[in-house]
């Protein structure tokens, strides 16, 4: 292949661990393919900033977009002008329209492939393990960000409608930080203050967890009350030894954006693509932390 | 007039007029000081362009894309600028517009959507944005009685309306984003006329009446008297507590045209719509020259801070800058717009600093 | 004195900061066609009463009369739109305004642009600004700068043109003459005289004796809040005045 | 004093002293007033206790637990808002705290776990945090710079260094959150001694010095006549220069030993570490009295303002209120918190507006 | 006049700005003991020549000398240190503090609490505020209220005082009475007689002629920038000082 092409990645937002691992994992695949590799994203995980970076992107024309869509409505028509102007998108991470892509029925199927660790499977993942670590009663809650995150409210979701199915836990009201530990820990103390059977909690994203982590630890509940992160950065290794974090659900960014870059370097050379392609989750505990298999989905910096 | 009637002795009448020379000089400098954000603009773009071309050969300012782009990423964040430049020009500062956005733009979606119902589809967009930008005026309603009837300070009051806001628009987007089905609004969003698209047709006309109401009418001018000593314009017999009232009514229905924009361009509606826009549209704002103390500013600068700010974030993309970089080279270009503007000043032979 | 219904009456009138009694039962009328110097030493309350009957500062008890009928006034907006002028001690001038927007503060001219757009008409209002000035024996090149950029006594002059060209029934002045230069001191002097002329009336704030004996026909002398006498300039001398001020 | 050396004629000696009566009176209302941020947490606390007992038969006040939480919660914003308070009251605004926290946490985490390699742990943290605070004190320094030498305005100096921050906060943590591997620093991030956090005793010996400084000491002083009237400082001598840059420096170092002390509560180093603070802190600074103009506040009227601020935060999750209503429940509070202040102003006999 | 070394001498000052030329070489000379009167019309440049020389604004061009050594003042700070005390006509006062705050304002008197401590000295502030104070006639209670409570004259008190406290070498008054009642304005009058008597140097700007003629040796007038015209007092009267400064 003599053509050197240019694929973008344009990820939710540039300032989390999660998407910075997938752009490791994106030049890896760059690099072996001989493409080269943009990222460029904004700073917030909202459209209204996001956009203005898609555009920018598109009027270098590359020859493929990765793009982590901050909202599944939002961004059809922004992505539409990528597409019109005959650029493949592939979406990562999260999806635009229903995520079904190619079916030649709507105005949102014209991505090629969505290419993702399914964000409510992510939440149902961590709703079993929660379940079991508490003896699957008591009652937990959701630590998340902020709301409209199309991710992280889908995780929330796939979480709920896990612990649906698990009639002895009862899901308290989900507390959202702003992505602020000091929050998340104030009101993981407040939650345990007002339910002292508090079992477990689910922290959506990283400071999530991270705050909730800490709260549990203030208000002595050590080991009592079970977290569950979402993402697995370098920090999560040392809280899940010190027993501060109970579980983490990795997703495997890595992968994603290996695998992202190999789709569209195949539909580049003409070979097809499927639609979807889904990359795993890990879910790391004090038993496997060691384990250089698992370690490896650690999101490193 | 009184002059007329009074008799006068005219062996008082010594101080004949100095000769005006300096005047004219003057003006010319001044007019170039008020320029200096566009000066600014300009010397941004052509970085840039030598940029391009020198880093790949590409070109920044002749392509129409690029532009088109730019204008449209400056929509949101200059209507939130252009009723915050009445605030602060007043003295004082509104917090709350970016939820304001985001309440009109799911008020938009859902009212679009509902009126879709019963009437055709472009009565239907004009409804619903008219209740967006109507609705968008209750939360600045509020502001207003606030911070005039109950001398709440604006940072404190809007602060409070940010709050309020963001619970409103969450509780009625139901915490998710709502989708517009109405093809005239998709249409208005993205659409273009000869290559322009209509929201920036739509922003130029607002932002036009927007300066001319500032500059040009009894409102603006009251503005500018509030905001340098509001003690004075009280006492000249302004309706201080009306005017601060309409003042944040202006600015809440400037984001409820952000929102119902917002809606039409995404297709939905978000209640997080205007969330990250609140310190560039002050930046903008300050950037077009306005001071944060009152009593200075214009709706002319304000398009110039916001398109700078605009230019910059869109052409380091383009330029391919690592993104951590790209906070560090917007953080510089700030201070740097300043820097030129405060050396100008000392040019610009006005009131000097001691 | 004489028996018409006085321009304007103040009966009992107090004014409390706090535990400040800046006016307390002070009493004054103010005939058409007269001048009427408020004295007092410094804290006596003056500042205070005018600003009481202007309506910037609402009065803790007491009532204002204007041509015999009570009012009460909730701003100086109201005050204004009955005919009382005034120039504040500490000018209130909107600093980033050119002399002429400061003259016509809050009633600006308009005209139609186009044929149909209303808009601020500069030009009258500077037109105005330079003649009003003019009067005063100010003449100011640089009608378009900000009045911050004036000397101290420029500025009080726009203070007082704006106070004139408005035409007032009653025309309230707190130490006008302070800052000014002699020749603009004996024009707002003469000034005073024709609007007297004209049947109107004055109050005239002033730490100047001679200003006061110049000018006016009554003198209303205030001591720490409470009236300490009132006198009929012809009656009077400076030496009483002082007397009065400073309660010997 | 120049008294002796005068001679003055007797005769005009006459204006008496008069009755001091209102003197005590007024002081006792004024100091009630300058208490009212703390009367309206009392008022604030005493709303909850009720609701916690008329709802589910708790109680919100006797329970020491919910005082450590509420205390913990507001050593970050409250470690800001002390700076912020400085700034303030000079006439300012720092928007470069929150990511000066977090470079100051990124610092602390990487050469706390470098330096635990030469050296015995707990130095390791000492040298950690005070390199920490140190480097917290160089975008500080450039804040300073700015705004004193090239009278660029402090909100746009500030808007840039909070990119620049960002930005190399970023790049020095990788993009994400650093690992501390010391276990007295996790220690005095998380332990207590009789049941009272390490953090909030740290955190309060560091704002009673703050308090002397700005109380007690000729910067606090000047810092009071600078806010209040800038040219008048100037004239009385007041080295204006040296005073802001000291003043952004102290006020970066307030956000520096946030961020160690971020990084010894959650053993990580996270560059957003103090992004959501800016909003919290500066509205506690004016819950606590300052206003935005300059010239007024205090450290006391600080940490009421910030404990109101956690206590509703925690209060209204502890009340168990549905999130989006806690929005909207926060912002009631934050205007109503103002609306009291104002109530009390009108009693409390000081300078009155017109 | 004598001829020791002058305790001020300005030479060929100018300060423009912008295109307005607020003073075109102007040249004055202060000698220990003597009050030089600055006296012209409404912007004639009174405010910017004593602003020049007591550092506020750096001239455009011209030469300063204290005791007969050119200095540079960069700022009013350089000024004060080197014994020059001056009253602005804006008073320039921090609103927000007391009286005792501002007459120390800069250089605050500190003292040690529980033996090691430093902290400000309120009570010695408070005390020398009460104190100068009284030595203009102003008996002011309320000593811990900020200075914007207090009326017009009271504020120009506070400004007189602080610069009287500090025990100038050469003291320079910009209107110092304009606002002030007339018991006090004897006092300052008295007070500047003194200053002279202990050789001080005094320039004293006002409108008031009969002021000037009352204290000063000699009378500098401005016209428009320009010196138009220097004068002892003892060989000039009224007129010639109006004629002076009207140019007539
Ligand atoms: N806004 C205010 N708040 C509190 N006290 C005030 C206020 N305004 C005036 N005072 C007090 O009321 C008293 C009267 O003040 P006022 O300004 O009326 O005096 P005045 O006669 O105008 O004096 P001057 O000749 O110095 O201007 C003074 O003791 C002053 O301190
Ligand atoms: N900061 C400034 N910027 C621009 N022009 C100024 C400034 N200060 C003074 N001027 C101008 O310089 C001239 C002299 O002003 P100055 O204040 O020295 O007059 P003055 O003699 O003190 O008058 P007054 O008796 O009214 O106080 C005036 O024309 C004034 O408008
Ligand atoms: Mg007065
Ligand atoms: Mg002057």
């Amino acid at each position: 292949q003599d053509k050197k092409f240019t694929i973008a990645l344009v990820p939710g937002l540039t300032t989390d661990a999660f998407y910075i691992t997938m752009r490791k994992g994106a030049e890896a695949a760059a690099k072996a393919v001989g493409a080269e590799l943009v990222f460029q994203g904004a700073p917030d995980f909202n459209p209204v900033t996001q956009v203005p970076v898609l555009d920018a992107v598109i009027a270098k024309h590359p020859d493929a977009i990765l793009i982590a869509p901050t909202d599944k409505t939002q961004l059809v028509q922004p992505l539409k002008k990528a597409a019109d102007a005959g650029i493949p998108v592939f979406t990562v991470d999260t999806f635009i329209g229903t995520g079904v892509y190619q079916t030649g029925a709507g105005d949102a199927d014209f991505p090629l492939s969505y290419i993702a660790s399914d964000n409510i499977l992510g939440g149902e993942i961590a709703a079993r393990a929660l379940a079991t670590a508490i003896g699957d009663k008591g009652k937990v809650y959701v630590s998340n960000v902020k709301p409209g995150i199309s991710t992280t409210d889908q995780r929330e979701e796939g979480f709920k409608r896990e612990m649906a199915k698990h009639p002895g836990i009862e899901v308290l009201e989900t507390q959202f930080n702003e992505d602020d530990a000091n929050k998340a820990a104030s009101q993981l103390q407040a939650v345990f203050a007002r339910n002292p059977d508090l079992a477990g909690v689910f922290g959506a994203n990283l400071f999530s967890a991270l705050g909730a982590a800490n709260g549990v630890s203030q208000a002595g509940q050590h080991g009592k009350v079970k977290v569950v992160a979402f993402d697995a950065p370098t920090s999560i290794v040392d809280n899940i030894n010190t027993g501060l974090v109970d579980m983490a659900i990795a997703q495997h960014p890595a992968e994603i954006g290996y695998f992202g870059v190999m789709a569209a370097y195949a539909h580049l050379t003409g070979n097809s693509v499927p639609t979807a392609i889904g990359t795993g989750f890990t879910v790391i505990d004090k038993s496997n932390v060691a384990d250089p298999n698992v370690a490896k989905f650690i999101y490193s910096d | 007039m009184s002059e007329q009637q009074l008799s006068l002795d005219d062996a008082t009448k010594h101080v004949a007029p100095q000769a005006d020379h300096g005047e004219t000089a003057k003006s010319i400098v001044q007019r170039i000081a008020q320029l200096r954000a566009w000066l600014f603009l300009a010397a941004l773009i052509v970085t840039f362009e030598i940029w391009a071309r020198v880093d790949f050969g590409g070109t920044f300012v002749f392509s129409s894309y690029n532009w088109q782009s730019v204008a449209v990423f400056a929509v949101a964040p200059l209507l939130i600028a252009v009723g915050q430049t009445f605030v602060i020009i007043s003295g004082g500062i509104d917090l709350s517009t970016g939820f304001i956005m985001g309440l009109a733009a799911v008020v938009a979606a859902h009212l679009t959507n509902i009126a879709g119902l019963y009437m055709p589809l472009p009565f239907a967009m004009l409804f619903g944005m008219l209740c967006a930008i109507l609705a968008a005026g209750i939360p600045g309603l509020v502001n207003g009685l606030l911070i005039s009837r109950l001398k709440v300070p604006p940072f404190i009051g809007t602060l409070g309306m940010f709050g309020v806001a963001r619970g409103a628009a969450f509780l009625l987007a139901g915490g998710t984003t709502v989708p517009v089905s109405n093809s005239y609004f998709a249409m208005l969003g993205n659409g273009r006329i000869f290559g322009v698209p209509y929201l920036v047709i739509v922003t130029a006309i607002f932002v036009l009446v927007m300066h001319y109401i500032l500059s040009q009418t009894r409102f603006g001018q009251h503005n500018y008297a509030i905001g340098a000593n509001v003690q004075a314009a009280r006492r000249a017999g302004i309706d201080i507590k009306g005017h601060i009232l309409r003042l944040y009514v202006l600015s809440a229905m400037c984001a409820g045209l952000g929102g119902a924009l917002y809606a039409a361009r995404f297709t939905a509606g978000a209640a997080q719509a205007g969330e990250p826009l609140l310190l560039d549209s002050v930046a903008a704002v300050v950037i077009g020259g306005a001071s944060l103390f009152g009593g200075s500013g214009s709706i002319i600068g304000t398009v110039a801070g916001a398109l700078v700010i605009a230019v910059i974030q869109y052409g380091l993309v383009f330029l391919d800058v690592e993104p951590f970089w790209q906070f560090i080279a917007v953080g510089v270009v700030i201070i740097i717009s300043v820097l030129i503007d405060q050396a100008q000043r000392r040019f610009s032979g006005g009131k000097q600093d001691e | 004195m004489n028996s018409q219904t006085p321009l304007l009456e103040v009966r009992n009138l107090s004014r409390h900061f706090g535990a400040v009694r800046a006016l307390d039962d002070c009493s004054m009328v103010v005939r058409p066609g007269e001048v009427v110097a408020l004295a007092g030493d410094n804290g006596a309350g003056k500042t205070t009463m005018i600003k009481a009957i202007s309506g910037v500062y609402p009065p803790t008890s007491g009532e204002i009369l204007i041509e015999g009928k009570p009012v009460t006034f909730s701003s100086p907006q109201e005050a204004r739109a009955l005919g009382i002028e005034t120039i504040y001690q500490d000018l209130a001038l909107a600093d980033n305004l050119t002399i002429g927007a400061n003259i016509f503060l809050g009633r600006e001219p308009m005209r139609k642009a186009f044929g149909f757009l209303p808009v601020i008409d500069r030009k009258t209002m500077s037109k105005a600004a330079a003649e009003t000035m003019a009067l005063l024996d100010f003449h100011v090149k640089r009608l378009d700068a900000p009045v911050s950029n004036f000397s101290g006594g420029q500025r009080q002059a726009v203070a007082i043109g704006r106070a004139v060209y408005w035409n007032a029934k009653i025309l309230i002045m707190d130490e006008p003459t302070a800052a000014l230069g002699v020749p603009e001191q004996r024009k707002v002097i003469s000034l005073i005289k024709s609007l007297k002329a004209q049947g109107r009336g004055v109050i005239f704030i002033s730490h100047n004796l001679q200003d006061i004996f110049a000018v006016s026909d009554r003198i209303v002398v205030l001591r720490r809040g409470i009236v300490a006498g009132e006198r009929n300039i012809a009656d009077t001398n400076h030496d009483e005045v002082v007397k009065l001020m400073i309660g010997g």
